[in-house]
Formats: structure tokens, sequence, C-alpha cells
């Protein structure tokens, strides 16, 4: 098994394993976002209270979990990366980067969608879309550094640090949002969390929790390819591939 | 390497952070200057009546005193990078994290400090409730250290970069967040004559955990700015 | 089925967020796919004018 | 790319001292140099010969530790040095191109700074190490009063004050009249001759014989 992470640490190996990866993830990911909105947007019955707004929930559950998911991604690989060295690693953190804050912006988009039938308002300062409008700072930060520093291998670092400080501080920011939050709100704003969800609603969501998963390491494969053509354009092997496949 | 010599290294980097900030005054008064300019343009763009402002006060201060901390985070590393005295600390054999902790006090000690005399003013200036004080100088207290550490981690990140100043309030500002929140919501609330302790534990917590790790992450940074 | 493109009175919201997500997704799958071809494009040009050498 | 040495004495003991193998650096695709090898025993001095742009700097960083090689290892008697961080930093002085003396610090505050952040100090008096270095009279006076080549004598100072065996000096001699090279030259030959080590890039010939001198030519 460890031999098989270690192949990966070779940008050629993660390049080819990737290639052939990603028409599978592709096509799951397709079928598996066509079950899961069929099924929310026709399947599901309609909420008492909410109506069929609640729907966006399909959308915007999914969107936030994936953006704090995505964070623990570009931590942990920024780490290996910082710790061990490993090439490969900053190529992920660095495609994941994007995917995150796209997921983020989804998600506050939508919760606001979400929220302006029952507020009125388009955006409200819930203790949930604050820390989301947050997280998004800590990603657009993230990609700014890494913009701002010429040197790969340096900004790779440079950014492994900051998204380790990150999400160390992303539960204390969360934390002392919920608890800002109780204080200006009280309890008389609708929570946020999902109400008891009966299972023909549950469906869909583990649904396009799964969806969103497979799509997030598409796109990611995708877009390490992507570096990974950038990056290693004058080697050998590349050449080689290039010319023999053309593809 | 005796910890007597460590600490002795500890109180040299002190010391000459000091002398040097001490020699190029304008450094720290402009700050200072910038705090007072901020928190007096409220009454003016927003309204000069006193229940308003003394509803705003506390954000109003704590809001400025954060983004005057911001200003100052610069002088921390930049002269040090420039003349090649950072690289002769990175190869100290004493551990840089101690000799970071030296530089991030005497920062706080010339920006931090200031801060905390001069805010009890700015409390008058916008009607600050006199129960209020002692909290605003607590929360004062408490949390400069955290922005000044936590700010010390930008600078190493953005210390190689020729105009890293913008960056650097986008990578540190979400993370002042939760001193912000904590700090600001204590002096309403002494303000209301209510206990505060709660506060105050949130901010001694968050002053030790900056305190313990956030050298680590400068020590760090610097190291890969520098390489 | 007009019914349902209805959404109960929340149209606009429910197929904005389906629409907007809809946009964001595809978008970050087509992006990858150009910058693919510009590159393999980009190394053959390069390939062409180097002949790689054996 | 390769760099080639000219014979190197192998000394007795065999992993006393500095050691590189191996050692190659990229920066971003541009291969600066690759496959160096040359070892570093007391009583010896190395001076790094090669073009602007050969990374000659480049090479000094990475022999200090300040940057960590892209292939190869460098080691201090037999030990990798980022192993050994602290151990090897205690034995070593580096003078880059930016020395590090502070503008608005005498030279006298200067000294005292860098002598409580090295591991062992000798007996040797600041005013007596300004002295050695040309400096007499210039003790108290802001170092942005005085010119480029002071400034970097200050910075050689330190070099007196704290004995360690390694020095790695990046250009010693830029901006330093004639008579301060001879001083600082004398310097580094009787650091040499006594057991210690050098590593400088610098055209200025050492009157150092043979055995104690040796040269590692980087070319683009």
């Amino acid at each position: 098994m460890w031999s098989f992470f270690h192949r990966l640490a070779s940008p050629k190996h993660f390049y080819q394993f990737a290639g052939r990866l990603i028409p599978w993830l592709g096509w799951s990911t397709l079928v598996l976002f066509i079950i899961g909105i069929y099924l929310g947007l026709f399947v599901a019955p309609t909420d008492y209270q909410q109506g069929e707004s609640y729907r966006i929930i399909y959308i915007h559950v999914p969107a936030a979990w994936m953006s704090m998911f995505v964070y623990m991604v570009m931590a942990i690989s920024g780490g290996i990366g910082l710790i061990w060295k490993m090439k490969m690693a900053d190529v992920v953190a660095s495609s994941a980067a994007p995917l995150g804050a796209a997921f983020t912006i989804l998600a506050l988009v939508t919760g606001s969608l979400w929220g302006k039938p029952m507020w009125g308002t388009w955006w409200i300062w819930d203790a949930r879309l604050t820390s989301e409008l947050i997280l998004l700072f800590l990603y657009l930060g993230f990609i700014a550094l890494q913009s701002a520093i010429e040197d790969r291998r340096t900004a790779a670092n440079a950014c492994a640090v900051l998204a380790l400080v990150g999400v160390v501080n992303i539960p204390i920011i969360h934390y002392s949002v919920e608890w800002w939050n109780t204080l200006h709100q009280g309890a008389t704003v609708t929570r946020f969390d999902k109400p008891a969800m009966a299972t023909s609603m549950l469906i869909p969501l583990l649904t396009m929790f799964l969806a969103f998963k497979l799509y997030f390491g598409l796109t990611l494969l995708m877009r390490a390819r992507v570096e990974i053509l950038e990056r290693e354009r004058d080697t050998t092997w590349m050449k080689e591939m290039i010319t023999e496949s053309g593809k | 390497m005796t910890n007597a010599s460590l600490f002795n290294a500890f109180l040299t980097v002190l010391k000459r952070d000091l002398t040097l900030a001490l020699r190029t005054r304008s450094e720290i008064a402009n700050p200072l200057i910038f705090f007072i300019i901020v928190v007096s343009l409220f009454p003016l763009a927003v309204s000069p009546e006193s229940g308003l402002l003394r509803t705003v006060a506390p954000g109003v201060i704590w809001v400025a005193a954060l983004l005057s901390t911001m200003l100052s985070l610069d002088s921390i590393f930049r002269s040090d990078f420039e003349d090649g005295s950072l690289e002769q600390m990175l190869l100290s054999p004493h551990p840089m994290t101690v000799l970071v902790l030296g530089k991030v006090t005497a920062h706080w000690l010339v920006s931090g400090l200031p801060l905390i005399l001069l805010s009890p003013l700015l409390g008058v200036l916008l009607f600050l409730p006199f129960e209020a004080m002692p909290a605003l100088l607590a929360t004062l207290a408490l949390g400069t250290p955290v922005l000044s550490l936590i700010g010390a981690i930008g600078v190493a990140l953005t210390v190689g970069l020729r105009r890293g100043g913008v960056l650097l309030s986008l990578l540190v500002l979400p993370l002042y967040i939760p001193v912000l929140i904590f700090a600001s919501n204590a002096i309403a609330t002494a303000a209301a004559d209510l206990s505060i302790k709660g506060q105050l534990y949130f901010l001694a917590a968050m002053f030790a955990l900056a305190v313990t790790l956030a050298p680590l992450a400068t020590a760090a940074a610097l190291r890969i700015s520098l390489r | 089925m007009s019914e349902f493109f209805h959404m109960g009175g929340y149209a606009l919201y429910v197929w904005l967020s389906y629409g907007l997500a809809l946009v964001i997704l595809v978008v970050n799958i087509i992006i990858p796919m150009q910058r693919r071809k510009k590159h393999i494009a980009m190394i053959k040009r390069r390939l062409r004018r180097t002949p790689a050498e054996k | 790319m390769t760099a080639s040495t000219s014979a190197i004495p192998q000394s007795v003991s065999v992993d006393k001292g500095l050691e590189v193998c191996n050692l190659g650096c990229s920066r971003e695709d541009r291969e600066l140099f690759s496959g160096l090898n040359f070892r570093l025993s007391s009583g010896h001095a190395i001076q790094i010969e090669g073009p602007n742009g050969s990374g000659k700097t480049t090479l000094l960083r990475m022999l200090c530790g300040l940057r960590l090689p892209d292939e190869g290892e460098i080691l201090w008697n037999g030990r990798d040095i980022s192993e050994e961080r602290s151990a090897f930093l205690s034995n070593l002085s580096y003078i880059g191109h930016a020395h590090g003396v502070k503008g608005e610090l005498t030279p006298l505050e200067n000294l005292r700074v860098s002598q409580a952040m090295a591991a062992r100090n000798n007996s040797l008096s600041l005013d007596e190490a300004l002295e050695r270095v040309g400096l007499f009279g210039f003790e108290d006076a802001p170092s942005r009063t005085l010119s480029a080549g002071q400034r970097r004598r200050v910075a050689l100072a330190r070099l007196l004050i704290n004995p360690t065996p390694l020095w790695i000096l990046d250009e010693p001699f830029t901006a330093i009249d004639i008579q301060g090279q001879k001083q600082i030259e004398t310097m580094i030959t009787d650091h040499v001759l006594n057991g210690g080590m050098a590593i400088l890039t610098s055209h200025h010939p050492l009157d150092l014989s043979e055995d104690h001198l040796s040269s590692v030519k980087l070319c683009t």
C-alpha cells in the first residue's frame, strides 16, 4: 500500500494514474448528479414549513460541507509538501484552492438565496453564513499569497504554512462566530440546521454529498494534470509521451 | 547553549529592537496618530450624538486598534530582511522561535502598549461609560499581543515580497476576527455593568495559544521566505 | 409540468441556485480542459522547433 | 555544468569538517550547478570561482543551511547539517552580500548584539576587534555615517569575537580599500593557518600555499 503512495509522488505516475481514473470519475459523477437532482427536485416531498424553497439545501449544504473539506485537503497536502518535500503534494494543494473558493462562493450565494424567502433580505449575519464568508477570505488570502510569490517551491511552502495556520483558526473562528451570533440574534431566528429530515428527503442529500465529493476528485485530478503539464514540460518523459500518443 | 545564554539572546534581540525603534521615533508615532484619526472619523461620519456613539464605541476603538497594529507590523522584519541581519538571526545557534518572540515583544512594546495607554482618551471621545474603561484596558492588554503574534506570521510570509502590504492585511485580518469579537463584546457587556469574566477567559486562552504556536509558524515562514 | 417549474412560488430562488450551481460546476470542468489543450499544443510546438534529442 | 575541483589533499581524519556530496541546485527550471563534490577540513580554504549568475551565492547559502539543496547533501563531521542544525550553526560564521550591520546602531552595539547571539565568545574585547579591522576611532559613530567599506569591516570584526572554525564569506573584499584588503587577507590566512576553515567567493588572490588553498570552479 505504501509503495502505491510513494509511486504517486512521482509526477509521471500521478499523471498517468490520474489520466486513467478521470473518465471513470467523470461518468460516475454525472450519473450521481442526475440521480441526486432527480430525487431532490421530483421525488422528495414538499416541506410543510418552507414549501419548495427548501430544495436549495441539496446544493447549499453539500457545497458548504465541501468548502470545509477542501480546506482540510489543502492544509493536509500542504503539510505533506512542507514536511516530506513532495512536489506532488504542493500541486494538489495549489489545484484544490480555486475549487474550495468556488464551493464557498456557491455555498454563500445559495445560502442567501435560500434565506431570502424566509427573512426577506438577501443577506443575514447568520452564524453559518458568516463563518462561510470568513472561510472565503481565508481562501482568497491563500490564492493571493500563492500568486504573489514567483518561486514555485517557496510559494507552495509559504501557502502550506498559511493553510496550517488557517486550519488551526477555523474552529476558533467558527465557535466565536457561533457565540457572537447567539448573543445578538438570540434564538428567535429559525435555526439553520437541517430540520428533522424524512428519509425521502435525506437520500437525495446523501447522493448529492457523494456527487460533490466525486466531482471534487475529478476536477482536482484534472487541474493537477494541467499543473504537471506546466511544470514538467521540459522533462524527457513528457516529451516522449506527447510525441508518441499526442494526447 | 545553556538557557541562560538563550534568555540573554532573547533580551539582546528585545533591547536591540527597542533601541532601533526609539531611534526612528516617527515609526512609533505614526500608527498612534492613525489610531486617533480613525476613531475621530466616526463621529464626523456617523453622528456626534452621544447615545449612538456610546453603543458603537467598543467596536470602533477595537477596529481602529486592529488597523493601527496592521500598519506597524511591517517594521518587525522589513529592515532586518533588507540589511541581512534577519539572515544572521536565522544562522544563530539559538532556536529561531525565541528570537522571533523577542522581536514580537519589542514590536508589542512599541505599538501595543501605547495603544493601551491612549485608549481611555479615545473612550472619552466616544462617550464610553466610565465602568467600561477597565474592560477596555483589560481587553487591549490581552488582545494586542495576540494581534502582534499572529501579525508576525503574516509579515514573515510576505517579507520577501516587494509590495506585501495589502496582501498582509488579507492574510491576517480573518485571523483577527475571534479576538475582535470577544474584545469588543466584553467592553459592551461591561458598559452594561455585567460581568465579563467569560470573555476575558477566552481572550486569555487565545493569548496563550498565540504565544506558544505563533512563533513556531513565524520561524518556519521566515526560513521559507529567506530560501 | 408548469406547476413544477413554478416551484410553489419560489421558482426564482430555486432555479437561480441550481442554475448557478450548474454554471460553477461546468466552468470548473471546462477551464482545466482548455488549459490542457493549450499546454499540449505549446509543448508540441516546442518539440517541432527543437527536435527531441534522442 | 559540472564543477571541476583541483586536487584537494585528503586530510587524515575522514569525516571531520565539511563535506559536500553530489550537490545540485536548479532555480525555477534552469539548472545552476549539479554533481558538486568537495571536502573541507581544518587548515584549509576553498575559493569558489565562476562568472556572474553561476550560482556562487546560492551555493554559499546552501552550505550554511539557509537554502535546502535540490539534490545531494552537505555533511558536517559526518552528519547532515539539517539534522544537527544548532550544533552545525554554532561552528559557523557567515557574512553574506548583505552583511547584516544595522545602520542605526554604532559598530560597538552591532558587535554586542552578535556577541550575545553566538554560542561561544572569546576573550577579545570589542574595541580590540574593531581596531584590528581598522575601525579605530569609529566605535561610537552610527554605522550609517560610515562608508560601505567600513560597514563591511564591522561585519568582518564579528569573525574575530566569535571563534567559529568555519567561515563562509561572500565577496569579503567588496568596497574595501587596498590597505584594508591586506588586513582582511591576513585575518583569513591566520585563521586558516591555525586550523580554521574558510570558504569564500572572491577573485582576490590569497597567498596560501597549495596544500592550504584549493578552488572550486562553477561554470554556466
